[in-house]
C-alpha cells in the first residue's frame, strides 16, 4: 500500500459514492450535483495518476460545461425541484438493472483486475509539453476532425432548439 | 512528433468535411437558398467520389510518422466502402432536393449530411483509436439531429430513442477502446500488437472483451439485434431521404468501423467470433419475423434492414480472409437495393403525400399505375430477398455464405438458409401487393428528380443483375 | 422361300403383327365398324399366318433360336438385359394355338359385339392381348416376359370392364387387375432376385446359372415368389376369386382370357423355369399345394354354379391347376411338355365352350341355368359343338382332353410312386378331380340338353291332367267326352301337327362357325399331337390300370349326376344340393368378403390414417405463419417502442456478448 | 508507485453505475448522466493505462481528452433533442412509447407547443 | 453451335423480359401477338435444345470472378434429354394457355412466366458450374410463384397465394441449404466444374456431411417424404400449364441435382446415406399411394402420385449402381412426360367440371369425351407402370437395382426396400384404377331425372398438347434404348471415376 494507493482510494471512493448517488437520488438537481462531485473527484484521481492537464480539462469541460448544460436542460424541461419518484423506472426493472449492471461491472472488473494485477508500478508522469507535442503531431488528424464534430454538434443543437412544427400537409 | 500529411490522400474525408463548413458559411452569406445547398452538397459528394478514385486503384496511406505505421490507410475494400458511402449519401441528397422544408434548416441539414458522410468515409481508413472514435461519432451524431429535423412528434420520439441508444453504445465503445489500449498497449489498430497480446493469458481476455465491446458498440449502428430497438422508431419518424441515409450510409460507416477492428484482431479465434454469427442469426430471425407482420412501410424497411444487417455481419463471423470482402459485397448490394426502395417510397410520398406512402397497402397495383417505379420496387425487393431476377442479391447471398461454409460453421449456414426462406416470405408479402389491382386513388405525377433517381436505380439493378461481377469486383 | 433372309423373322412377326393391328386400330379410328373389323380380322389372319410361317420354319429345319427385339438395354456392368426372343417347339405350338383362338375370337366378336359402340376398343384390346401373350410365349428375357405379363393384365382390365356402365363390371375389372397385380409384386421380386444373381435377364442364362445352385435358399424363395405371381395370373388358390367375377366381361373376352392367353401364361412361364423347379422340391410342393387345392376346389365349385359361364370359369381354374400339377410333378430331366399339351387342349375346348355358350346366351338372353336349360335342344346347330367341348373337358376318350389329362395323371402317379412329396399331393388332387370334372361336364350337358320349355310345359299339363284324372270321377270323364257333330266328326278340328321347327334364330356367320368347328375338331382329334416330334411325351407306356380306373370313376360320376338330374325342373343335378350350399358356392364361398375384410378394409383404414397424418403435417406447415404471427405479436409487446426498452436490450446484449465471448474463448 | 488494480476496480464500478443509471432512469437527462459516468470510466481506464504502461505517444491522455470533448459534443446534441422532445410532448419521459403522451393535468400550462397532428 | 447454346438457355429469359414489358404497356397488346411471340420463342429454344444435344457445343466465360462464378454451359447424356423435355413441355404449356382463358392477370404475364421457368430450367440443365447451377435453380421460383399465386385457382380466396408462397418458401429453404452444400463441395473439391468434381478425392467423412446437407436441400425439390407437403397444394391451385411445367420441369431439377451433385462427386458419402434416402423414398411411395386411395381431389391424387414416382426414382438412385442410375434417369424423364400428360388432361377435366371432386357422381369420360378419356386412361396406365408405356421400365429396373445395390450398402436392407417398392407398385395400380373407375368409366349417376352434364371433348390445341404427350409416353415406353444409350457413357463416368 503506497501513498498513491491511499490517495487514490480516498478520491476513488468519493467518486464511486457520489456516482452511486448521482444515479440513485430522487432529486433531479441533486443528481446533477452529485455528478459534479463524482467527475470532480475523478479529476482528483487523474491528478493522482499524474495527468494534470486531463484533470484540468475534466474540471473545465465537464464540471464547467457539461454539467452546466445538464442543469440547463433540466431547467428548460421544467424539471421538478423536489423529490420525485417519476424519474425512475419500475422496481422490477431497476432490480433487473442492478443485476445487469453488476454482472457487467464484474465481468469488466474481472478482466481489468487480471490485466492490471501485479506489483505496484511507477506512474509515468507525462509533461504537458510532451503531451502537446504529441497532440499536435501524432494526433493532429483526429484533433482536426474533433473540431468538425464539435462544430456540427453545436450547429445542429442550435437548430434543434429552434425547431418548429411544420404544417402537416407539407409533410411529404 | 511530426507526421507527414498527404492532403491529397485525405481528400475523400476533407472534401465533405470542408463542404459541410462551407455550406454553413454560404448560408450565412446567402440565407434561404434551399435548393442551392442541396445541389452544392451533391456536387461535394461527387467530388468526394472523384477523390476516392486513387485509393480504389491502389492502396494509399498517409499520416505516417517516423518509426510508426501510417494512421490513415485505404485499400480496395476501404475505397469500395467510401465510394458506396458517397453514392448513398448522394442519392439521399438527390431524394431530398424536392422535399419542402423550413428554409432555415436546409443548410444545417446539408451540412449534417455532409459531415455524417465524412465520418462514414473516414472511419474505414482510420487506423488509430482517436480518429476511429471521433469519426464514428461524426457519422452518428448528425444523423440523430437529422431524424429530429422532421419536426413531427414521431420524429423527435425516434430521435430520442436513437440518441439514447447511440450515447449508451458510445459509452460501451469508449470502454471497449480503452480496454483495447490497456490490453494491447497500443492506441492503433495496426501491427501485431493484438497478436502479441494474445500470447498472454490475461491480456488475451482483455483483447477479447475489448473487441466484443467495440462490436457491441458498433452493432447499434448496424441495428443488429438486440441493439436494434431504435431502428423502427427512427425510420418511421425520419423523413424518407434521411431514412435512406440511416439505412445505407450509416450502415456503411458501421461496417467500415467493424472491418477496421476485425482486421487487426485476426488472431482472435473463430469460436469467439461466433458471437458475431449468433448476433447475425438473431438479427435475421427477429427482423424477418417482425417484418412479416408489419404494415407500415418505413417500419417494415427498418425490420428489413435489421434482418439484412445479419447477412452483412454473417461473413465477418469467420476469421477467413474472404470474410471481409464478402461482407462488404453484401453490404453494397444491400445498399443499392435499399436505396431503390427508399427512392420509390420517397417518390410516392412526395407525389401522393406521406400518409399515402407509409402503409404497405398503398403500393397495391403500383406496377400498373407507376410502371417504372413499380418495376424498380419489385426488382429491389427481389434483390433483397435474393431471388432471381434479382440475381445480384442471390450472388451476394452466395458470397456471404461462402466463408461460413469454408469455416465449417454448419449451424450458421443452416440457420442462414432458413432465414433466407423467412426473408423471401417477408418480401413476397410486399411483392404480392404490387400485382394486385390498384385502388382508384388520384395519382399526382412524381417529381422529375425522383423519377430520374428511380429510373437510374432500376437501371443499376438490371445492370448489376445481369453482370453481378461489376458490383462484386473487389471480392477477389 | 428363304425365311432366314427376311429382315423380320416370323418369331418376331407373331408378336409384331397383332401389336401393329392394335396400334392401327387406335390410329385409324373410324366410325364404321366394318372398317374396324376388316383391320382386326386381317391382323388376326396375318398373325395366324406368322404363326404358320413359324411352324413351317420349324418343320423345315433348325429354328433361328435367338432373335433380337429392341436391342439390349445399356444399364452398366452389373447386369445384362439382352431383351431377346427364343423360339422352341413349345413356342411354335403355343403361338399357333394363340393365333387360332385369337382369330376365332375376333371373328366371333364381329358377330357378338358388332353393334356395340365400343367394338373398336374391344377388337384393338384383343389384338394387343394376343400380342402380349405371344410375347410371353416367345420371350427369352424375364423383362420381356414381364412386359407381356403386365400388358395382359392391363388388357384383361380393359376387356372385363368393357361394359363399364355396369357397376359390377367396373368392380370386376378393378378386382381382377388388383388381385393379379398384387400377386405380381412377389413375381417381380422373384425374377429380379433370379436375374440379379445370374447377372442377366435372359431366361436361358438364368436357368443355366441357377441349375448349378439348385437347392439354394434364394432360389427356393425366388421360385415361390414366381409361383405366387403365376397363381395370381392363373387364378390359383389363394388368388382364384377374380376369375369368376371376370365373367362380367363379354363372352369373347372370356374365351380369350381363359383359353389361350392370360390364364395359361402362368403355365408357359413355369414351363420356362421348369428345369429349376424340377430340382427344387420345396417350390414344387408349394406349387402342388396351390394348384392341387385350386383344381379340386374349383371343380367342386364348378359343379355348384348357378351360372353356366361361371361354371366354365371355375372349370378353367381347375384345368389350369391340372397343368400346373403337371409341372409340380415334374421329375428332374423331364420336359414340361405334358403341361403344354394340356394347355393346347384346354385352349381348344375352352375357347369353343365359351364361344358356344356366348352364342347360346345371345339366343336365350342369359347364361343362368334357368335360361340355358334346354338351349341346345332348342338350337340343335350347337349340339355337336357343345358335345365336343364338354367331352374334351371331361376327358372322355379319344378326345384331346383325355389324352393330355390322362398322361398327366399317369406321370403324376409314377412320380408319386417315388415318394416325391409334390407328386403325392398332385396325384391325390388328380384322383379327386378326374371324376369331379366328369361330373360337372355331365351336369352342364344335362342342363343344356334338357327338354325344351314347350316340352316341359306339356309335361306339366300332363301332370295336371293326371292329377285331375285322379280327382275327377269316371262319370264326369265320360260326360266330358269330346263332342262330335252329326257326322260323328269332332267338332273342333284336331290341331294340325306343328311344322318342323325352323331354326332361324341368330347365328354367327359361316366362317365364324367354321372356326368354331376347327376348334371342335382340334378338341376332339388334337390328341394326335403327341405323335409329333416337337413334343417329347411318353405315350407308349401307359398304365392301363390307371386309364381304366379313371374311366370307371368318370363313368360312375356321370351316372350319379344323371341320376341326380332326374326329375329336376331344369335338368340340373346341382338342384339336389341344398340351396344354401349352392348360393355360397355361386358366390365363390364368399371369399370376396374375406378379401375385403383382410386386405381392402385394413388398407383403406390405413390410408385414411395416413391421409389424416399427412393433412396434419400440411396443416402444421400451414400453421407456421400463424406461429410466426404469434411470435411477432409477442415480440411486439416486448418492443414497447420506448427508448428505455431499447436501452435494456442494449445492456443485455453487451452483457451476453461479453460473457459469451469470454467463455467461448 | 501505485497498485494498478485500484483504478481498474474504480473503472468497473463507474461503468456499472453508469449502466445502472442508463437502465434505471426514466428522465432523459438522468440517462445522460449515466452515459457520462460510462464515458468517465473509459477515460479513467485510458489514463490509468497511459500512466502504468509505457506510452510514448501519450495516447492515454490524448484519447481521454478526445473522449471528454466528444462527450461535450454529445451533450450538446442531446440537449437539443431533449428540448425538442419536451416541446413536442411536454416531458422527457423515456418510458413512453412513440406517439404516446403522458396523461397531463389539464391545467398544466406546459401544453406542448408542437402540433399533435402528426403526419406519420 | 455455341449460339444454339445461348438460344436454348437465354432466349426464353429475354422473351420473358419482353413479354413482361409488354404486359406493363399502357395499351393492351393483342393476345395473338403474345401467343405468337411466346410460341415462337419456345419453339426456337426447343430446336436449339435439340441442336445442342446433337452437336454438344460448350461455352466457358467468366461472370463473377470474385466468386469464381462462370458461364460454363454444355450438355451431356443426362442433362440433354431433360433440356429437351423442358423446352418441349413448355411449347405444349404455351399451347395449353391458349386453350384455357387466363384468369387473374394478363396473358402476356402468364406467358412471360412460362418462358422464364423454361429459361431457368434450361440453364439449370445446361450449367456446368456448380454455383451457376444454383443460380439457375433459383430463377424458376418467382415465375412459378406468379403462375400459381396470380393465375391459380380462385375458387377459395387466398388459397392460391398461400400455396404459391408455401412452394417458394419450401424451395428457397431447400435450395439455400443446398447452396451451403454446393459451396462446401466446391471448396472441398477444389473446382466448381461439375464434370471435374466427380474426380476430386474428398475424404469420406466430409463426403457424408456434404451429401447430407445437399440431400437435405434437394429433398425439398424432389420432393422426398416428408418434405413433400408443398407439392399437393401447389399442384391443386396452379393453372394447368403451371401444373404441367411444375411436374415436368421443376421436379426434374431436384433429381438432376441429386445425380450431379451427390451421386457423382460424393460417392462414398452417398453410399453411407443411401439407406436413409431409400427408406424415405419407400415411405414416400407407400405414403403417397395410400393417400391417393382416399383423396377426394383429382389433382391432389395426381400430385401425390408424383410424390410416389419420385420416391421410386430416389430409391433407384439410392441403390447406387449403374442400373439404378439408369433407372432413375429414365424414371425421371418418364415421370415428366406422364405427369405432364395427366395434368393436361386433369386440368382440362377440372375446367370442364368446375371442380375436381372425385366424390361427385359423373358419367364416364370414355363416353362423353372419348379423346379425353383415352388420354386419361393412357396416362393412368403409364403411371401405374403398364408395359409399352413410359412408366414401366423405371419401375421394374428400380426393383432390380434395389435388389442388388452397389458396394457399401446393406444388401439385406435394400432387398426389403425393393420388396416394399414392389408393394408400392400395387398401391399405384390401386389408385390409378380408382381414378379410372371413377372418372374414365364413370359412376352411376343415379336415376336419369337429373340431366347429365355434358362436357365438350378435347379441341384443337388441347388435343395437340395431349396427343403429343401421349405419343411421347408410348414412344418412351416402346423404345427405351435411345435414352439409355445417351446416358450410358455419362453414367459410366459418374460411377466409374468414383470407384
Amino acid at each position: 500500500m503506497t501513498a498513491y494507493d491511499l490517495c487514490f482510494a480516498i478520491v476513488g471512493l468519493l467518486s464511486a459514492a457520489s456516482g452511486l448517488l448521482a444515479v440513485t437520488t430522487k432529486h433531479l438537481t441533486h443528481a446533477a450535483l452529485w455528478l459534479v462531485v463524482c467527475l470532480g473527484s475523478l479529476a482528483g484521481c487523474y491528478l493522482v495518476l499524474g495527468a494534470e492537464l486531463v484533470a484540468l480539462v475534466q474540471v473545465l469541460v465537464y464540471v464547467g460545461a457539461v454539467v452546466v448544460l445538464v442543469l440547463f436542460a433540466m431547467m428548460v424541461t421544467r424539471a421538478p425541484i423536489g423529490r420525485s419518484t417519476e424519474h425512475d423506472t419500475s422496481l422490477t426493472q431497476r432490480a433487473a438493472a442492478v443485476v445487469v449492471a453488476a454482472s457487467t461491472a464484474v465481468l469488466v472488473g474481472a478482466v481489468l483486475v487480471s490485466l492490471f494485477s501485479g506489483p505496484a508500478r511507477r506512474i509515468d508522469v507525462a509533461g504537458t509539453h510532451a503531451l502537446a507535442t504529441e497532440l499536435f503531431g501524432t494526433w493532429v488528424w483526429p484533433f482536426e476532425l474533433l473540431s468538425l464534430l464539435l462544430l456540427i454538434a453545436v450547429v445542429t443543437a442550435l437548430a434543434l432548439t429552434r425547431l418548429r412544427s411544420e404544417a402537416p400537409e407539407d409533410d411529404r | 512528433m511530426k507526421v507527414s500529411v498527404n492532403w491529397l490522400t485525405l481528400l475523400p474525408v476533407l472534401v465533405p468535411a470542408l463542404a459541410a463548413i462551407l455550406v454553413l458559411l454560404v448560408d450565412a452569406v446567402l440565407p434561404r437558398r434551399t435548393a442551392l445547398h442541396w445541389w452544392f452538397a451533391a456536387a461535394a459528394l461527387v467530388g468526394g467520389m472523384v477523390a476516392t478514385v486513387p485509393a480504389a486503384r491502389a492502396p494509399v496511406r498517409t499520416l505516417c510518422g517516423s518509426g510508426q505505421p501510417c494512421l490513415y490507410a485505404a485499400d480496395r475494400v476501404t475505397a469500395a466502402l467510401q465510394l458506396a458511402a458517397f453514392a448513398c449519401s448522394l442519392v439521399a441528397v438527390l431524394l431530398a432536393v424536392p422535399v419542402r422544408r423550413a428554409s432555415r434548416l436546409t443548410a444545417v441539414e446539408a451540412s449534417a449530411v455532409l459531415s455524417a458522410t465524412a465520418g462514414a468515409v473516414g472511419v474505414g481508413a482510420a487506423r488509430d483509436l482517436g480518429a476511429w472514435l471521433v469519426l464514428l461519432e461524426l457519422a452518428t451524431l448528425p444523423l440523430v439531429a437529422l431524424v429530429a429535423f422532421r419536426a413531427r412528434r414521431t420524429a423527435v420520439d425516434g430521435a430520442l430513442s436513437m440518441l439514447t441508444t447511440a450515447l449508451t453504445s458510445f459509452g460501451v465503445t469508449a470502454v471497449g477502446a480503452a480496454l483495447w489500449f490497456s490490453a494491447t498497449g497500443s492506441a492503433t489498430f495496426l501491427g501485431d500488437a493484438a497478436a502479441q497480446a494474445m500470447l498472454d493469458d490475461d491480456k488475451r481476455r482483455g483483447v477479447v472483451l475489448a473487441v466484443l465491446l467495440l462490436v457491441a458498440g458498433v452493432a447499434f449502428k448496424l441495428s443488429l439485434a438486440p441493439f436494434h430497438a431504435w431502428t423502427p422508431e427512427a425510420f418511421d419518424g425520419a423523413s424518407t431521404p434521411i431514412g435512406a441515409l440511416l439505412a445505407t450510409t450509416s450502415k456503411i460507416a458501421a461496417v467500415a468501423a467493424l472491418v477496421v477492428v476485425l482486421r487487426s484482431a485476426s488472431a482472435i479465434s473463430s469460436s469467439t467470433l461466433y458471437v458475431l454469427g449468433a448476433l447475425a442469426l438473431a438479427s435475421m430471425t427477429l427482423g424477418n419475423l417482425m417484418a412479416l407482420r408489419e404494415q407500415r412501410t418505413l417500419r417494415f424497411l427498418a425490420w428489413s434492414t435489421i434482418a439484412q444487417a445479419g447477412w452483412v455481419v454473417l461473413p465477418l463471423s469467420t476469421v477467413d480472409r474472404p470474410g471481409l470482402p464478402a461482407s462488404v459485397a453484401y453490404l453494397v448490394v444491400y445498399a443499392v437495393a435499399t436505396l431503390v426502395v427508399f427512392a420509390v417510397v420517397t417518390l410516392v410520398a412526395h407525389a401522393d403525400g406521406r400518409d399515402a406512402a407509409t402503409d404497405l397497402s398503398a403500393y397495391r397495383g403500383i406496377l400498373r399505375t407507376r410502371p417504372v417505379a413499380g418495376l424498380a420496387l419489385a426488382l429491389a425487393l427481389l434483390v433483397l430477398a435474393g431471388l432471381p431476377p434479382g440475381v445480384v442479391g442471390l450472388v451476394a447471398k452466395v458470397a456471404a455464405i461462402v466463408p461460413v461454409v469454408h469455416q465449417h460453421a454448419w449451424w450458421l449456414a443452416i440457420g442462414a438458409a432458413l432465414n433466407a426462406m423467412l426473408g423471401v416470405a417477408v418480401y413476397l408479402r410486399w411483392l404480392w401487393l404490387l400485382w394486385q389491382p390498384a385502388g382508384a386513388a388520384q395519382r399526382d405525377p412524381a417529381h422529375p428528380v425522383h423519377r430520374v433517381v428511380v429510373a437510374l436505380g432500376l437501371l443499376a439493378l438490371v445492370v448489376t443483375s445481369v453482370l453481378p461481377g461489376t458490383v462484386l469486383a473487389f471480392l477477389r | 422361300m428363304n425365311l432366314q433372309a427376311w429382315p423380320v423373322q416370323p418369331g418376331q412377326l407373331v408378336v409384331l403383327v397383332p401389336a401393329a393391328t392394335a396400334v392401327l386400330m387406335v390410329l385409324l379410328a373410324r366410325r364404321s365398324n366394318a372398317v374396324n373389323f376388316a383391320i382386326a380380322i386381317l391382323g388376326a389372319l396375318l398373325g395366324l399366318g406368322a404363326a404358320g410361317l413359324l411352324a413351317a420354319q420349324a418343320a423345315r429345319g433348325p429354328l433361328p433360336a435367338d432373335l433380337p427385339t429392341i436391342g439390349a438395354l445399356p444399364v452398366g456392368p452389373g447386369i445384362a438385359i439382352p431383351l431377346r426372343l427364343h423360339i422352341d417347339h413349345i413356342a411354335v405350338l403355343v403361338t399357333g394355338a394363340v393365333a387360332i383362338v385369337s382369330l376365332t375370337v375376333q371373328a366371333f366378336a364381329r358377330w357378338y359385339l358388332f353393334h356395340d359402340p365400343r367394338y373398336r376398343q374391344f377388337a384393338a384390346t384383343v389384338a394387343l392381348f394376343t400380342a402380349a401373350m405371344q410375347l410371353v410365349v416367345v420371350s427369352d428375357d424375364v423383362l420381356l416376359t414381364l412386359v407381356g405379363w403386365e400388358l395382359m393384365g392391363w388388357c384383361s382390365y380393359l376387356l372385363i370392364g368393357h361394359d363399364s356402365e355396369r357397376e359390377k363390371a367396373r368392380r370386376a375389372a378393378y378386382k381382377a387387375f388388383l388381385v393379379t397385380r398384387f400377386a405380381d409384386a412377389p413375381f417381380v421380386v422373384g425374377i429380379a432376385a433370379l436375374a440379379v444373381v445370374a447377372q442377366t435377364t435372359s431366361i436361358r442364362a438364368i436357368v443355366q446359372h441357377w441349375s448349378a445352385l439348385s437347392g439354394s435358399l434364394t432360389l427356393t424363395a425366388a421360385l415361390i415368389c414366381i409361383i405366387c405371381g403365376v397363381a395370381g395370373k392363373s387364378a390359383q388358390v389363394p388368388f382364384q376369386d377374380w376369375l369368376p367375377d371376370a365373367m362380367e366381361g363379354p363372352t369373347p373376352a372370356s374365351a380369350l382370357i381363359h383359353a389361350a392367353t392370360m390364364v395359361a401364361a402362368g403355365t408357359i412361364v413355369l414351363a420356362r423355369f421348369a428345369p429349376l423347379l424340377a430340382g427344387n422340391g420345396t417350390a414344387r410342393l408349394v406349387l402342388a399345394i396351390s394348384a392341387g387345392l385350386s383344381t379340386v376346389f374349383a371343380a367342386a365349385l364348378a359343379f355348384c354354379q348357378h351360372d353356366l359361364k361361371r361354371l366354365l370359369a371355375w372349370s378353367t381354374v381347375s384345368q389350369v391347376g391340372l397343368m400346373l400339377l403337371a409341372i409340380a410333378a415334374l421329375r428332374p430331366g423331364v420336359t414340361p411338355d405334358l403341361a403344354v399339351l394340356h394347355l393346347l387342349s384346354h385352349a381348344a375346348f375352352k375357347a369353343l365352350l365359351f364361344l358356344v355358350v356366348g352364342w347360346l346366351a345371345v339366343l336365350t338372353g342369359s347364361t343362368v341355368v334357368e335360361r340355358l336349360s334346354g338351349a341346345v335342344t332348342d338350337h340343335p346347330r350347337t349340339r355337336r359343338l357343345v358335345a365336343a367341348g364338354l367331352l374334351a373337358l371331361a376327358g372322355v376318350p379319344p378326345t384331346m382332353g383325355f389324352v393330355s389329362k390322362d398322361l398327366i395323371v399317369d406321370e403324376a402317379l409314377r412320380s408319386a410312386a417315388d415318394r416325391d412329396a409334390a407328386s403325392v399331393v398332385a396325384a391325390l388332387a388328380l384322383i379327386i378331380v378326374v371324376p369331379l370334372t366328369a361330373a360337372y361336364a355331365m351336369r352342364a350337358w344335362l342342363v343344356l340338353t334338357h327338354r325344351t320349355v314347350s316340352e316341359r310345359y306339356q309335361e306339366l299339363d300332363v301332370i295336371d291332367d293326371s292329377r285331375s284324372v285322379r280327382e275327377v270321377g269316371l262319370a264326369e270323364m265320360l260326360r266330358e267326352a269330346e263332342p262330335v257333330d252329326a257326322h260323328g266328326h269332332a267338332l273342333e278340328p284336331a290341331p294340325a301337327p306343328d311344322p318342323e321347327p325352323v331354326d332361324d334364330s341368330p347365328r354367327p356367320p359361316i366362317p365364324t362357325r367354321g372356326l368354331l368347328w376347327v376348334l371342335a375338331l382340334v378338341a376332339v382329334f388334337g390328341g394326335v399331337l403327341i405323335l409329333s416330334p416337337w413334343l417329347t411325351v411318353d405315350y407308349l407306356h401307359p398304365n392301363w390300370w390307371i386309364v381304366a380306373s379313371a374311366l370307371m370313376a368318370m363313368a360312375a360320376a356321370a351316372i350319379l349326376v344323371r341320376a341326380m338330374a332326374l326329375r329336376t325342373v331344369y335338368g340340373d343335378a346341382a338342384a339336389r344340393l341344398p340351396r344354401y350350399v349352392r348360393s355360397v358356392a355361386s358366390r365363390g364361398l364368399d371369399l370376396d368378403r374375406v378379401y375385403v375384410a383382410l386386405v381392402a378394409t385394413p388398407v383403406l383404414a390405413l390410408a385414411r390414417v395416413v391421409a389424416r397424418l399427412d393433412g396434419a403435417g400440411e396443416r402444421g406447415v400451414a400453421a407456421l405463419p400463424g406461429a410466426a404471427e404469434r411470435f411477432g405479436r409477442w415480440s411486439e409487446t416486448k418492443h414497447r417502442r420506448t427508448p428505455t426498452t431499447g436501452l435494456v436490450a442494449v445492456a443485455l446484449g453487451v452483457l451476453v456478448i461479453g460473457l459469451l465471448g469470454v467463455t467461448l474463448w | 508507485m501505485i497498485h494498478a488494480w485500484l483504478p481498474a476496480v474504480l473503472v468497473a464500478v463507474l461503468f456499472g453505475l453508469g449502466l445502472y443509471g442508463v437502465l434505471a432512469r426514466r428522465n432523459a437527462v438522468l440517462v445522460l448522466i449515466g452515459v457520462e459516468l460510462m464515458i468517465a470510466a473509459a477515460g479513467l481506464l485510458l489514463v490509468t493505462s497511459g500512466a502504468v504502461h509505457p506510452d510514448p505517444r501519450r495516447a492515454g491522455l490524448t484519447l481521454t481528452l478526445f473522449l471528454i470533448t466528444i462527450a461535450a459534443a454529445e451533450i450538446a446534441v442531446a440537449l437539443g433533442v431533449v428540448i425538442a422532445v419536451f416541446r413536442a410532448r411536454g416531458d422527457v419521459d423515456m418510458s413512453l412509447a412513440t406517439g404516446e403522451t403522458r396523461v397531463v393535468d389539464a391545467t398544466d400550462p406546459n401544453i406542448p407547443v408542437m402540433s399533435q397532428r402528426d403526419g406519420a | 453451335m455455341v449460339a444454339a447454346l445461348w438460344v436454348a438457355g437465354v432466349l426464353p429469359l429475354l422473351t420473358a423480359a419482353v413479354l413482361l414489358a409488354l404486359s406493363r404497356l399502357p395499351r393492351r397488346v393483342p393476345e395473338t401477338a403474345v401467343f405468337v411471340i411466346s410460341l415462337a420463342s419456345a419453339a426456337i429454344s426447343l430446336v436449339a435444345a435439340v441442336l445442342v444435344v446433337w452437336r454438344r457445343p460448350s461455352v466457358d466465360l467468366p461472370w463473377v470472378p470474385g466468386l469464381g462464378l462462370r458461364w460454363q454451359l454444355g450438355v451431356d447424356g443426362i442433362s440433354g434429354p431433360l433440356l429437351v423435355l423442358a423446352a418441349a413441355v413448355t411449347v405444349l404449356a404455351v399451347l395449353q394457355v391458349r386453350t384455357e382463358p387466363t384468369k387473374g392477370g394478363s396473358p402476356a404475364l402468364h406467358q412471360a412466366c412460362l418462358a422464364a421457368v423454361q429459361g431457368g430450367a434450361a440453364l439449370t440443365f445446361l450449367a456446368r458450374d456448380a454455383v451457376l447451377f444454383f443460380v439457375a435453380f433459383e430463377i424458376v421460383l418467382i415465375p412459378m410463384w406468379v403462375l400459381i399465386a396470380v393465375f391459380g385457382d380462385r375458387s377459395e380466396p387466398g388459397r392460391a397465394k398461400a400455396a404459391a408462397t408455401t412452394f417458394v418458401l419450401y424451395t428457397v429453404a431447400g435450395s439455400t441449404i443446398m447452396l451451403t452444400g454446393i459451396v462446401g463441395l466446391v471448396y472441398a473439391g477444389g473446382t466448381a466444374d461439375l464434370a471435374r468434381l466427380s474426380g476430386s478425392g474428398i475424404p469420406a467423412g466430409q463426403q457424408t456431411l456434404l451429401a447430407a446437407v445437399l440431400l437435405l436441400g434437394l429433398a425439398v425439390k424432389v420432393p422426398l417424404w416428408p418434405l413433400h407437403s408443398w407439392l399437393p397444394a401447389a399442384h391443386t391451385t396452379a393453372p394447368t400449364s403451371g401444373s404441367m411445367v411444375l411436374a415436368a420441369v421443376l421436379l426434374k431439377m431436384g433429381t438432376y441435382g441429386v445425380v450431379r451433385l451427390v451421386v457423382g462427386p460424393l460417392h462414398e458419402g452417398f453410399a453411407r446415406l443411401a439407406p436413409i434416402v431409400g427408406t424415405l423414398a419407400v415411405i414416400g411411395i407407400l405414403w403417397a399411394g395410400l393417400i391417393c386411395l382416399v383423396e377426394r381431389s383429382l389433382k391432389r391424387v395426381i400430385a401425390y402420385s408424383s410424390v410416389a414416382h419420385m420416391g421410386v426414382v430416389m430409391l433407384a438412385l439410392a441403390s447406387g449402381s449403374a442400373l439404378g442410375l439408369q433407372a432413375a434417369l429414365y424414371g425421371n424423364l418418364a415421370h415428366g412426360v406422364i405427369s405432364a400428360l395427366l395434368f393436361a388432361v386433369v386440368g382440362g377435366l377440372k375446367h370442364r367440371w368446375h371442380g375436381d371432386d372425385l366424390q361427385l357422381a359423373r358419367p364416364g369420360a370414355r363416353d362423353l369425351s372419348p379423346r379425353l378419356g383415352l388420354a386419361l386412361v393412357l396416362g393412368l396406365a403409364a403411371s401405374l407402370g403398364v408395359p409399352a408405356l413410359a412408366g414401366f421400365w423405371a419401375e421394374f429396373l428400380t426393383v432390380v437395382a434395389a435388389w442388388s445395390p452397389a458396394d457399401g450398402r446393406s444388401v439385406g436392407y435394400f432387398r426389403v426396400l425393393a420388396a416394399l417398392a414392389a408393394l408400392g407398385a400395387v398401391l399405384g395400380a390401386a389408385y390409378a384404377l380408382r381414378v379410372a373407375r371413377l372418372v374414365w368409366a364413370g359412376s352411376d349417376t343415379g336415376d336419369a331425372r337429373e340431366p347429365v352434364a355434358k362436357w365438350p371433348d378435347l379441341h384443337a390445341a388441347e388435343w395437340v398438347v395431349v396427343s403429343t404427350l401421349a405419343l411421347a409416353v408410348v414412344v418412351l415406353g416402346v423404345w427405351p434404348n435411345g435414352l439409355m444409350q445417351l446416358a450410358a457413357p455419362v453414367v459410366r463416368d459418374l460411377l466409374g471415376v468414383a470407384r
